[in-house]
């Protein structure tokens, strides 16, 4: 079972089930029409451009189903009730392939505007095609919900429609640090600390923030070393944290260089006691891939699908019937996404783009991903999880209220496995 | 320092003999039918997959399934060469370039694309159990998979060598290679002589696909970036020389590693494209390549 | 160029100018202007790869050049017109750089030492150039797109007009010449070196405006994206498909890459690149050579259909 | 041995030969002489299989090779020396003379042709480990036909052998041809130099603008005021 | 002040001396032939001449100017014009086009085309081609593509004009034709050296024959004494034209 058999990709599902979901349930309850409401639209549009080829494909066909999943549950309560009109509306997602093409990212989003005049976009994954599409709802005055991008400075541009109920990284460069002294203690952190870092704007903004960030909270960086994506040779710099004695490893490769990277510090026998590798474990295929060699490495991907909010049992119900496993990382934050959505068309009461974008501000609400709150430059106050693989699987360590297991430390050395 | 050298050498060597591998498809087929595949690196990426599924789903070692992932590019080479190939053997030198270009192009959509659907867009890989053992010599860490890689890389090389120089199939492979029309006269079936060697290259791409999963990972997208570093490795060793195709990938794989060593890991393959450069200005023909006519 | 051809291709153009005053909808316009792009790439390509004969695949290079340089003086305060300006000589001055060295090889030596440089490019800016460049806000809230497709519509006429009349020049008798036989040229007295490089020049030079103009369409992209080498690949796949060495090929194969992908894109999803790969490959299959090609050889075949109609008729006429 | 009858032939829509008819019996030397793009060239490679006739009939003892491929032709017995030689340029002179003998009724025997080859051509011996391409012109003609010798041919076609080559060395080779035959090869000759030809073969066919406009012993043709005022200047 | 001097030339490639110490002379006017073994290194000097080859040692001056190593395309610009032993014609253009090249950029290069074309017809028509002007030069015969060099080279408007191997192919009536074509040529006062196989035409043509042997000049000399020179016999004539 792969995400081949997603769902179609126009989702139209009038009402069959009133089953609504916790977060779709109206703030006011439907009136008896007043004296004269323009003609209701038969649809909310909503469009997403997302990469579901190219190299971003793997990211974007997590994300998918969380969109799909959403709209379905919610039109299967009547849809979105909209009190302009008094009544409910369903909505109707309409989905492209942009092939992790920026230039065709933006054809879709205009493509969206023009002949779907959607009320909202809904964002595809990576920074590279956060950065055009976000643009160009800009541009287009559509709010946008995007996930699957930790990069902060987009949001330091002063854009207006975009939002991002996401972990960013000046979270994921605080938290890390917060949970190890919580966790560990005092003499037995691994304060050695070698990060490596993708020469690409999201590295250095995060890794920048985790050396920037150590010393406060009584960590050493003792190898900071920069690598260009795509590199496939990583033993210059395992060696040289070998040499240093480092006892921790901070990163946030790609899936290729991340499984080539482990791969290469079990040959050449360097285990950190901790590691923090984001984006590459983030898949499922990284315990496959890696065996043992992919344990014990921790994550900050977003969500987890252990946590314990409502409407994520539903949602994982959802998943393992179609995908055969609980959903994966990027579904739940994909799916909070159109909850929030929906949540702000109900409360602007009307699909007009401008007043959406307004309710979007304001939101405060509970979501599957947990209480959403947004900032004024768009990112959104979300719950920054700490995952970890342990006997193949992704546990959710931190916050301990959520926890799946419990937080496995120190690693022991890849042939001790 | 004599050790993080050699043993940032050690592992460009192995990096190198990979693309050297891959190098010397392409150059076979290349060199032969002078079919510009650039398709080949999705074959490779077939061979990896191939390998992988033989061993989440059988468990079975990579390095036994490496014959049987050969064999399954063969008949893949066979099936591609009859269906698409086949129509452009008789065209001129220059026509065939740009027709199995285009025709690569487009093959290369419909395999990435496939491959999507079949294996999802997830990186995979394969680690064995013995994946982290290596032996140690001076201080240096021989990791054993990727010795081994080297190994059969290198059997690889010196039978398809051996096959050429020796057998007369493999002499009639290199007249086709000079001369279509009088090699007909010969008494070759030409036809056949593209078909085999189209599909020798398409098992080296298996090969090649193979030692990548265990070494590395794959990905549906993998294909371009080693169809492009198989086409600057070719060309830097020279048409020609199968010998010296590998040998240019050693040398660029070593140069790599050692850039990373020395200057810096972000510009490692910025130099080994720099040196490739220059060994051009200086031989315009590639390191070991025979003059063009 | 018969009456006809001249009416037809005015036509052209008036269709082309008025397409924005018609049709209201940015989609439309953003893929005409992506068709445009694509002309003007492919054109440009086609100077050198197709008039030329030196199969150049490292022509992302001078795009990119051309849009890095142009996005960051436009950035920077400059106004438009020269910011592209700077962008297309950038260009050409890397171009006559790089020149000399990479004409001192041949056929694939060429294709690939051309791919190398561009790479070399390609990573190091992805290295020194790694933050994204977005368009401002308040660029954002006035952008419109119908100043950008005017802009592309001029750039693709004027490298369209400019390689018509380049190759019913004397010069272009030259470079077509060094493509055919080379050293035959040189012992005409065609300096097969000035030829490649001034191809080249003019090549780079029109590559790094439409650059230029790519990074005042562009709302936002990594600085590095511009030198991706599928630029390089899809600018020659356009001009092979359409017909390398004439002036309508590279036209036809981006309108055939550009809407018939875009198209695909949006009636199947998920599928449609592997719907595009089979399309592509049974054209190549069954018009070898191109659309231009086919369409000759279509024109040859009904000349001949006709003559021999004609011959009939003859001899029923004397018949009687 | 070998006959053709109306043969038509064409390159794609240009037609090159209308109504051939050749006949070629057991170890006779016959030559086919005609001016330029006459059409020798042509029958040659339709004898060849390597140009398909549009109609028309070949046979070769007794064995019709209208639908066999080219190289199943060589198999049977047939080797061209192309028009140019067309060797392989980047082997040696012996891996030349080895692919000769590519087909498997000449292979196993190939030891043994090659001394008769190296008899006929002793120069080839001397250059047996040079690479091809370095020879003189007429160090590749002599190649291009030892290595159709290898082969083991019954018939062997030859296309302008004197093409280019010094006088001396024309003389050479046409002695070699005479001698080749006296030792049992039958030969279909293509030759520019008619006189020489004439002289040489024991019958000849003049084909002209594509067809066959007269034949007989080369005496004959030789003592033919037409053909004398045509070719022999 | 010889019209073209070659001095004390050597050129070898690899181990192998294509040319050695050669020297020879033409005088403006005169048709030189140039006749030798195969492999005695003729077209070898013609790629010297023309700047195709660079020399090891020695010199050629052309009109009293120093020409030696000069880029292969300022030769025919100096008026040194060329054919080639294997043809090398632009297959995808016109014949037409093929002339014109040599007309636009040859000893008076011009950038009007129609012009060009006018007077490029002329030299079509000098060689008998020109009713395949509109040809494409790939559908020509191998012996037509030879005349089209001719015409092409003709067009350049050269002063000394170096044909490789002309007539190669040709039968006895057609290279006497082409004989006649060579003189009219010399008649309107341009040089011509001949390499050429067909001893007949060469006796008939050369005012002066040189021959070569192992890339050394051997003999020479006006045709009748070459005829006769026991050591041209002996390695190129053959006893049949002794
Ligand atoms: N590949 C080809 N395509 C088209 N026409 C061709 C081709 N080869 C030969 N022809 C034409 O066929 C005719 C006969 O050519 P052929 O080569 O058989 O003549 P030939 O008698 O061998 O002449 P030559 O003495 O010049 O070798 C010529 O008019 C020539 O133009
Ligand atoms: N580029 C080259 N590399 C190596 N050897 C060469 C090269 N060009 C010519 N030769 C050799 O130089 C010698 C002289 O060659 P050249 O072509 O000048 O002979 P030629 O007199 O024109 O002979 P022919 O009458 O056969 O045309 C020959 O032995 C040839 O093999
Ligand atoms: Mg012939
Ligand atoms: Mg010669």
């Amino acid at each position: 079972p792969t995400p081949t058999q997603a769902p179609p990709t126009e989702v139209v599902k009038p009402t069959e089930t009133p089953k609504a979901t916790e977060a779709a349930k109206p703030t006011e309850t439907p009136k008896p029409t007043e004296v004269s409401l323009p003609p209701a639209p038969e649809f909310i549009e909503v469009g997403a451009s997302i990469p579901l080829t190219g190299k971003f494909g793997s990211l974007g066909t997590q994300v998918k189903p969380g969109y799909v999943f959403a709209v379905q549950d919610i039109n299967a309560a009547g849809g979105v009730y909209v009190k302009e009109y008094g009544k409910k509306i369903p909505i109707r997602l309409t989905i492209y392939d942009d092939e992790s093409d920026p230039t065709k990212a933006v054809s879709k989003l205009e493509t969206l505007y023009a002949e779907q005049n959607v009320v909202a976009y809904l964002g595809g994954a990576g920074s590279d095609m956060h950065a055009a599409t976000a643009a160009i709802a800009e541009k287009n005055k559509v709010p946008y919900l995007g996930i699957a991008f930790a990069l902060y400075s987009i949001h330091q541009q002063g854009y207006k429609y975009l939002f991002s109920p996401f972990p960013k990284s000046p979270a994921q460069a605080r938290d890390v640090f917060e949970i190890l002294n919580a966790e560990i203690p005092e003499g037995e952190r691994p304060t050695k600390i070698a990060i490596f870092q993708e020469k690409t704007d999201w590295g250095k903004e995060l890794c920048g923030l985790w050396k920037e960030n150590a010393p406060k909270y009584g960590y050493e960086v003792v190898v900071y070393e920069q690598y260009a994506p795509k590199t496939e040779d990583f033993s210059d710099m395992i060696l040289k944290a070998k040499a240093a004695g480092a006892e921790a490893l901070f990163g946030m490769p790609t899936q290729p260089d991340g499984v080539a990277m482990f791969k290469q510090m079990a040959e050449l026998g360097w285990t950190p006691k901790f590691s923090l590798i984001i984006r590459a474990p983030e898949n499922v295929t990284w315990g496959e891939t890696l065996g043992t060699v992919g344990e014990y490495v921790t994550i900050f991907p977003g969500w987890h699908h252990g946590e314990k909010f409502p409407g994520v049992e539903e949602l994982n119900a959802k998943y393992q019937a179609e995908f055969g496993r609980p959903a994966d990382l990027l579904t739940g934050p994909a799916y909070a996404c159109v909850q929030i959505l929906a949540n702000a068309i109900e409360r602007a009461g009307t699909l007009d783009r401008d007043a959406i974008r307004d309710a979007i501000a304001a939101t405060d609400m509970m979501t599957v991903v947990g209480p959403v709150t947004f900032n004024a430059d768009g990112t959104g106050n979300v719950l920054n999880p700490l995952i970890q693989w342990q006997n193949g699987k992704l546990e959710l360590v931190w916050p301990k209220d959520q926890a799946t297991a419990d937080f496995f430390y120190p690693a022991p050395p890849f042939d001790q496995r | 320092m004599f050790v993080p050298l050699a043993q940032s050498l050690v592992f460009g060597l192995l990096v190198g003999a990979l693309y050297g591998l891959a190098a010397v498809g392409l150059s076979l087929v290349f060199g032969v039918t002078k079919f510009l595949n650039v398709a080949h690196g999705e074959l490779l990426m077939l061979g990896g997959y191939a390998s992988f599924w033989a061993f989440t789903l059988r468990g079975v070692d990579p390095f036994l399934t490496l014959p049987l992932t050969m064999v399954f590019l063969l008949v893949i080479g066979v099936v591609l060469y009859k269906l698409l190939f086949a129509h452009m053997v008789k065209l001129t030198e220059e026509a065939k370039i740009q027709n199995t270009l285009l025709v690569g192009f487009g093959l290369s959509l419909i395999l990435q694309n496939v491959a999507l659907r079949l294996w999802t867009a997830d990186t995979r890989g394969i680690t064995t159990s013995y994946s982290r053992m290596a032996f140690t010599f001076l201080g240096v860490r021989f990791p054993i998979v990727r010795v081994a890689s080297l190994g059969i890389a290198l059997i690889a090389l010196f039978a398809l060598d051996l096959f050429l120089r020796r057998t007369y199939t493999g002499k009639a492979l290199r007249a086709t290679v000079e001369n279509w029309e009088a090699a007909t006269l010969m008494g070759i079936d030409i036809q056949r002589v593209y078909l085999l060697s189209f599909v020798m290259g398409a098992a080296l791409a298996g090969a090649a696909g193979c030692l990548v999963s265990v070494g590395y990972s794959i990905d549906p997208g993998m294909g371009m970036s080693w169809t492009l570093k198989g086409l600057i490795v070719m060309v830097l060793g020279g048409l020609g020389s199968f010998m010296g195709t590998f040998v240019g990938g050693i040398v660029l794989g070593v140069t790599e590693s050692a850039t990373g060593y020395f200057l810096t890991l972000t510009y490692r393959e910025v130099v080994g494209l720099v040196l490739f450069i220059l060994v051009l200005v200086f031989r315009p023909q590639g390191l070991f390549g025979t003059k063009e006519r | 160029m018969g009456r006809k051809q001249v009416i037809f291709i005015a036509l052209l153009i008036a269709i082309l100018v008025l397409l924005p005053v018609v049709v209201k909808k940015d989609n439309i316009i953003n893929l005409a202007l992506l068709v445009l792009l694509y002309i003007c790439l492919a054109s440009s390509w086609n100077i050198l790869g197709g008039y030329t004969g030196q199969t150049n695949l490292g022509h992302a290079a001078f795009f990119g050049l051309g849009a890095l340089s142009t996005r960051f003086l436009w950035m920077s305060g400059w106004s438009l017109l020269p910011s592209v300006l700077a962008g297309g000589l950038l260009a050409v001055a890397f171009a006559l750089l790089i020149g000399i060295p990479a004409f001192r090889l041949r056929g694939v030596y060429f294709a690939i030492g051309t791919l190398a440089l561009a790479q070399i490019l390609y990573i190091t800016v992805g290295n020194v150039f790694s933050d994204i460049s977005s368009l401002r806000p308040q660029d954002l809230a006035t952008y419109q797109l119908v100043p950008r497709y005017y802009f592309f519509l001029v750039l693709a006429l004027l490298i369209t007009g400019t390689t018509y009349l380049l190759v019913n020049s004397k010069l272009g008798l030259g470079m077509m010449a060094v493509r055919e036989e080379e050293e035959a040229a040189e012992s005409l007295g065609v300096s097969a070196l000035k030829h490649k490089l001034l191809a080249l020049s003019i090549s780079a030079f029109f590559a790094g405006l439409s650059g230029g103009a790519f990074a005042y369409y562009h709302v936002g992209y990594y600085p590095r994206f511009p030198f991706s080498p599928e630029w390089t690949f899809d600018s020659m796949m356009m001009v092979y498909i359409g017909g390398a060495g004439t002036i309508i090929g590279p036209i036809i194969g981006a309108l055939f890459f550009v809407v018939v992908r875009e198209l695909l894109a949006l009636k199947l999803v998920e599928l449609h690149l592997i719907v595009f790969g089979i399309l592509f490959i049974l054209v190549v299959l069954f018009l070898p050579g191109g659309f231009v090609e086919a369409w000759k050889k279509m024109q040859a075949a009904f000349a001949r259909r006709s003559k021999e109609r004609g011959v009939k008729v003859s001899f029923q006429t004397t018949d009687d | 041995m070998l006959k053709l009858s109306g043969i038509n032939a064409a390159y794609k829509d240009l037609q090159v030969l209308w109504d051939v008819s050749i006949q070629v019996d057991e170890g006779e030397l016959v030559a086919l002489v005609g001016s330029n793009g006459a059409g020798k060239t042509t029958t040659l490679r339709v004898i060849s299989g390597l140009l398909k006739p549009a109609s028309g009939s070949i046979s070769f003892q007794d064995h019709s090779l209208g639908k066999e491929s080219a190289h199943r032709i060589v198999e049977l017995g047939i080797s061209q020396v192309p028009e140019g030689g067309k060797i392989f340029t980047g082997m040696s002179v012996l891996e030349n003379l080895e692919l000769g003998a590519f087909v498997a009724r000449a292979r196993k025997d190939k030891d043994q042709t090659l001394k008769w080859v190296y008899e006929i051509f002793p120069r080839l011996e001397e250059r047996k480990n040079q690479r091809a391409g370095t020879l003189s012109g007429g160090e590749r003609q002599m190649l291009a036909i030892g290595r159709a010798l290898m082969s083991k041919p019954k018939l062997l076609l030859l296309d302008e052998p004197s093409f280019g080559l010094a006088p001396i060395l024309v003389e050479q080779i046409f002695e070699m041809i005479t001698e080749i035959n006296r030792q049992g090869v039958t030969v279909l000759l293509v030759e520019q130099n008619v006189r020489a030809a004439l002289e040489l073969a024991h019958r000849a066919y003049v084909i002209e603008n594509g067809r066959i406009v007269g034949q007989g012993t080369g005496e004959d043709l030789l003592s033919f005021e037409s053909v004398r005022r045509a070719y022999l200047g | 002040m010889h019209f073209l001097k070659v001095e004390r030339l050597c050129k070898s490639f690899g181990g192998l001396m294509a040319i050695h110490n050669l020297d020879f002379e033409i005088e403006e006017g005169e048709i030189v032939g140039l006749i030798g073994p195969n492999g005695s290194g003729k077209t070898t000097t013609l790629n010297l001449i023309t700047g195709f080859l660079k020399p090891d040692s020695g010199t050629i001056t052309f009109r009293g100017e120093d020409i030696t190593g000069l880029p292969r395309c300022r030769a025919c610009q100096k008026g040194i014009a060329r054919t080639f032993q294997l043809t090398k014609s632009f297959l995808n253009f016109t014949a037409l086009q093929n002339v014109m090249v040599g007309r636009v950029y040859g000893r008076e290069p011009t950038g009007n085309l129609r012009v060009a074309a006018e007077e490029s017809r002329a030299s079509l028509q000098r060689v008998g081609l020109l009713d395949k002007a509109e040809a494409l030069a790939k559908d020509l015969t191998l012996m037509e593509r030879k005349r089209l060099e001719l015409a092409r080279a003709l067009a350049a408007k050269p002063r000394l004009l170096l044909l490789d191997e002309l007539m190669a192919g040709l039968n006895p009536g057609e290279a006497e034709e082409a004989m006649q074509l060579i003189k009219q040529i010399r008649d309107s006062g341009i040089t011509i050296l001949v390499v050429e196989h067909i001893v007949k035409a060469i006796l008939g043509l050369s005012d002066r024959i040189i021959v070569l042997d192992y890339g050394e000049k051997i003999a020479e000399g006006l045709p009748e004494e070459i005829v006769h020179n026991p050591r041209v016999i002996e390695v190129y004539l053959g006893k049949a034209h002794a």
